[in-house]
């Protein structure tokens, strides 16, 4: 079997290079696409492989820049945009959510617009109020769009090939700190159904239902709270629209407890969607309140002095976990207090 | 220019003319429940431009779309369908008056945020280019776009790529009621801001076809071989209210008189007299074309009307492919 | 006691009139301010009182005028901007959210920017996918901004003039079919705190939480389902940023049951936030589950034909409000059900 | 030019230089935990356009922000510390290199989006006028702000109400690692889109100090008597990587002839040369001058390590007034 081991950022690259291989209506544009550092690592080789008309660089325009993308669509192309912070498509809603959610739609179902857009999502080394916003539940928000935000190495590969050969808008998030995570990733070229969460956990007493990055949390406070005696699904929903509603309410019906962690801020976020959806089809079966872990109501603050205290962690989930339980939960050591919690991992120097 | 030509140039215009009348004559009967922005007195930018290009490339418009859609050649009946927002419409009643598309014509779309096909257009023609497909991509949109940062980027983005673009703008001195004073700097023309991409860049009356004609021939040649983007400013004129079947220059925001001396210049009007002075044109041919217009006109309407409506399950239809 | 009833639009034009006379550093910008039709005649008579220098136009640039609105806010203005459509906001999001939500945060609470945004928002009248979105829920996500939606004429004047002396960002959305709905207003000039929800009508069965002119068919549907014997408490949430939780949550302890109808997209709406915040809150006074009714999952159709089915209505609101009392609701002959539903009065003749 | 005031611009080309110098050699330490983007080699930008200023004035300006702050007279304290993320940082750590400010010296505000307060400057001047504050707005972008679409939007507004704002755009060739060649069109020099909008344009040595004040106190005197806007386009180098303390000409995206081309150009060398040739400045001067930086320099280093970090409760405050 093959256990072949690499990171996420690889996984990214791997996928794009063989979705360009197979399709030479994939072409791959953005801000730093061909440049020496190739997004984070994931689009290195790509210009070397695939020459400079199908991966390239562009103007710091995104708004236009996305209504190229679309236009080309429209005439058979499949471009993959890219920007390096979420933060910058903020310029670009106009045609994301104008043109590329409702043109086909609009024009009743006359052409379609195969498009996706990575977004790099972030926390830590002071990228601040403007360059570490999470804004999956505007996306998920709009009907038209599909928003996807994969965890795992495996997924991200399966679901980008999935939203590189979907036919409409895709919007794929992925967090900084998940690229240079390694995991089993197959070889071979293979996709993963938008729609579908993960059970990434098995357990009866309460369902975690993450996104992203939190999954990595979550599962690490199931860990300490399996030590306590309390075993927790975690579900990671992978793709927020379509939503896997089936998956998530099955285990609430389960276990009777909901708690739902997210990246994004959480008045008004996908995590509210989570609550309300579990309130509305399967409120019989809780055990107790439902409970949201994400972004406190703030903005990003950039020291890094007050910036571990603004994102919920591992211990943040464990003590709600606790709470829901009835549990009085152990003054723990946990060993994520004493670590610097600006970076995701030793190798991490910055800037982001 | 040749005899035929013209008379081509003036049938587009006319026809163009008397659907946007038959609009004005039907839409109190509030069965076009939709808004519309009618194009007439701006009928010779569409007619003119459009006879330059054929089904295979691709035309791209906003707000005010009638006329280009028309003269590229899209299907009346499913036009007024649209209109009435019935299944049979080109967008099967999703779109109304502001979302047009005929694709067999090479009309892609209209859409009506100001400036929202512009970069959409750009990255039509850089999509063909990519695909070596022999089309040139024309994006019609008005004054007022120009000033949306998006036109900047895209033309930014068409010259870098040297693509195959005709940009046409109707200068019309307006956005809704707002004159060009208020809205750019004065003395300064709207085609130098092209210029400053590097993009070649044309100033011309929009209400004489010919010249419209002339010019988009160059421009559509131009990229056609290779020769990148050209942009085109026509002045010309709307006479009725920016979005309505009304007049209103006496709600104050322009002068009658302002009006009246753009009437006379009618570009219909204009190429008619032309017509008939040289005789190229006889009354009976005039009106033949009359009764051929308000033909399919009563056709289109009949169909439109007898057309049923879509059901309401259909909101659900086409959000995903 | 002054009765005097004015327009829902009057009652904006009084407290634009109101606030500009009071302080001169108040001044209104926007497509179509100064014009003849004076944004649906809510700023009629304002640039004669005022003068071209206050009351002015401005090109067709979204995101650079919202740019400069907050440029001029930080050199002591208090710039009022308005969008004749939602729509049109989505190209200044950038300076919406990156700048005017940030400001006063990312330099450490220095200068701040007072600003109102105006935007309206519809239905009807064939706008269609690209001109009758409802954003609300977007903005609510956003720490930094105020997010008002008032409902009625005496709402809006307050309301208004509050968003206006407020020193932070406030996005003030106007419901077109609001507009020409006659109540009474104070003559004075008067505020209505920012925050505070208003109880439009008591009952002690089921609780609808409303939006702008969802009141309204709650109102309507409370009408017919007092007639059924059940008593609704309507409030209208007026401020959905600050949010009023307490009103929301004591009401919900009283009634036992929770409907909430919004202007906006169901998933990942303003909706699925105050059920979840009852079902974190207030979970063990629930007698059913909760319910939202919002806009389905789909952009706007532009046809008439079927815009009528995409809009809820009262009469979606009593169908929900039986179902969660138990109730066989009578199939009863709803009058709302025979009149055109895509204008919001006869008067109504388009585009908008 | 005065001596005096050369030895002034002299001095503050020098003091910006030699606090990016301390970053460099600091931020390995790993205390600065926050994106740095250096400019080192565009110093005379900063410089020779501030010295036209007082803080009665208003600057912004973007990511690369240092220098603008610190030639306006921006606190140094304030800055060390904010890059610290102390509490007695210029934003109270919530801002970190990306978002200075100090008002009392007339800088109000850089941020990282790209062409993000091109049109908030803008507005500041129209806010001041309307006022009628005798203030002259500076914005400070690179050349890669000039492809966002909100600087055209922002030019044209500025244009239209002939408000007093001096555009100062770095071009420094790149925005990150990409090279203008792949961003813009060929051929076409950046000012040239400022005058397509109807502003006075200009593009000098931007590595010359004595060149750039002088055209900065141009454009500023034309604002100051409502000669409205100047665009002015300054051509320099960083020599540092894009976003870092490093050199990194290494990983491929430009050459080291380049680089050692404008290294020789440096703005510092150039004008600590011109003055000891005429002998305007002594070697002992010039000590005085690295003393009282180098003092200034570990003063506000001090300060900013002993300060106290915020503490959590304060990620709440400030959201609103
Ligand atoms: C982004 C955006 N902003 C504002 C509007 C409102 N609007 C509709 S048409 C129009 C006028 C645009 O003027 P112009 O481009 O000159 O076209 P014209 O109507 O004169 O043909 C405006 C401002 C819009 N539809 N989209
Ligand atoms: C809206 C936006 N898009 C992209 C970025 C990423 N980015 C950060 S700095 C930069 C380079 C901008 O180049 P330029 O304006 O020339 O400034 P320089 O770095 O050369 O000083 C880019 C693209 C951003 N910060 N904001
Ligand atoms: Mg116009
Ligand atoms: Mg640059």
């Amino acid at each position: 079997m093959n256990q072949r081991e690499i990171t996420f950022a690889q996984a990214i690259n791997e996928a794009l290079m063989q979705a360009m291989a197979e399709d030479s209506s994939v072409y791959i544009m953005g801000e730093g696409v061909p440049d020496p550092k190739g997004i984070f690592g994931t689009t290195l080789g790509l210009l070397e492989k695939f020459g400079s008309e199908r991966v390239l660089d562009m103007p710091v325009a995104e708004n236009g820049m996305t209504g190229v993308a679309i236009g080309s669509a429209l005439m058979g192309m499949r471009p993959i945009l890219t920007h390096q912070r979420v933060d910058f498509a903020l310029l670009a809603m106009d045609q994301m959510v104008n043109n590329a959610a409702k043109w086909h739609y609009m024009f009743g179902g006359q052409l379609s617009v195969p498009l996706v857009i990575r977004l790099i999502i972030g926390r830590g080394w002071g990228q601040g109020p403007q360059h570490s916003q999470s804004l999956q539940s505007w996306f998920a928000h709009v009907p038209g769009l599909k928003v996807v935000m994969p965890t795992t190495p495996r997924d991200a590969k399966g679901l980008l090939l999935a939203s590189i050969r979907d036919n409409n808008p895709v919007i794929f998030l992925e967090h900084r700190w998940l690229h240079n995570i390694a995991g089993h990733v197959p070889a071979e070229s293979y996709t993963i159904a938008l729609g579908e969460a993960r059970v990434a956990r098995r357990g009866q007493d309460l369902t975690i239902v993450s996104t992203s990055y939190m999954t990595l949390e979550a599962l690490r406070a199931a860990t300490w709270l399996s030590a306590a005696g309390v075993e927790v699904e975690v579900i990671d929903v992978r793709s927020l629209r379509p939503l896997d509603a089936e998956t998530i309410l099955a285990s609430v019906r389960k276990t009777g407890r909901l708690l739902v962690t997210d990246t994004s801020w959480t008045f008004c976020g996908f995590s509210a969607e989570i609550v309300a959806l579990v309130a509305e089809k399967a409120y019989s079966h809780l055990l107790c309140s439902p409970c949201r872990v994400a972004l406190p109501d703030a903005p990003t603050p950039t020291s890094h002095a007050v910036a571990k205290f603004y994102y919920p962690r591992a211990v943040d989930l464990y003590k709600a976990s606790c709470k829901m339980m009835g549990l009085q939960h152990a003054e723990v050591e946990l060993e994520i207090l004493s670590t610097q919690l600006d970076v995701p991992d030793k190798s991490f120097t910055g800037p982001f | 220019m040749t005899t035929e030509l013209l008379k081509q140039l003036f049938f587009s215009m006319l026809r163009i003319r008397r659907v946007e009348e038959k609009i004005v004559e039907l839409y109190p009967q509030q069965e076009m429940r939709c808004p519309v922005h009618l194009c007439i007195g701006q009928e010779a930018v569409a007619a003119g431009v459009c006879a330059t290009l054929t089904p295979t490339d691709a035309v791209f418009s906003g707000h005010r779309a009638h006329g280009h859609y028309l003269a590229m050649g899209g299907n009346l009946k499913a036009f007024w369908a649209e209109m009435y927002g019935k299944a049979t419409g080109c967008c099967q009643g999703k779109g109304g008056s502001m979302h047009l598309v005929d694709l067999d014509a090479g009309f892609i779309g209209s859409t009506p945020i100001v400036g929202g096909t512009i970069p959409v257009g750009v990255g039509a023609a850089f999509g063909a280019m990519m695909q070596r497909l022999n089309k040139v991509v024309v994006i019609f949109f008005g004054e007022g776009a120009c000033e949306e940062g998006v036109f900047h980027e895209s033309l930014n983005f068409a010259a870098l790529k040297n693509l195959p673009i005709v940009f046409v703008c109707e200068n019309n001195f307006y956005s809704v009621y707002t004159p060009l004073s208020e809205r750019q700097p004065a003395k300064r023309e709207v085609y130098t801001l092209a210029q400053a991409h590097n993009i070649p860049s044309f100033q011309e009356n929009g209400n004489d076809v010919e010249q419209v004609y002339q010019m988009a021939r160059e421009a559509v040649e131009r990229a056609r071989s290779g020769g990148g983007a050209t942009f085109l400013e026509f002045k010309t004129y709307r006479w009725r209210e920016h979005c309505g079947h009304n007049y209103d220059n006496h709600i104050g925001y322009r002068t009658e008189t302002e009006f009246l001396e753009w009437k006379e210049r009618c570009p219909i009007q204009h190429t008619q007299m032309q017509l008939l002075k040289h005789r190229l044109l006889t009354e009976a041919e005039l009106e033949e074309m009359e009764k051929e217009i308000s033909l399919e006109l009563e056709e289109a309407i009949a169909f439109a009307k007898s057309s049923p409506f879509p059901e309401q399950q259909t909101i659900f239809d086409h959000i995903y492919v």
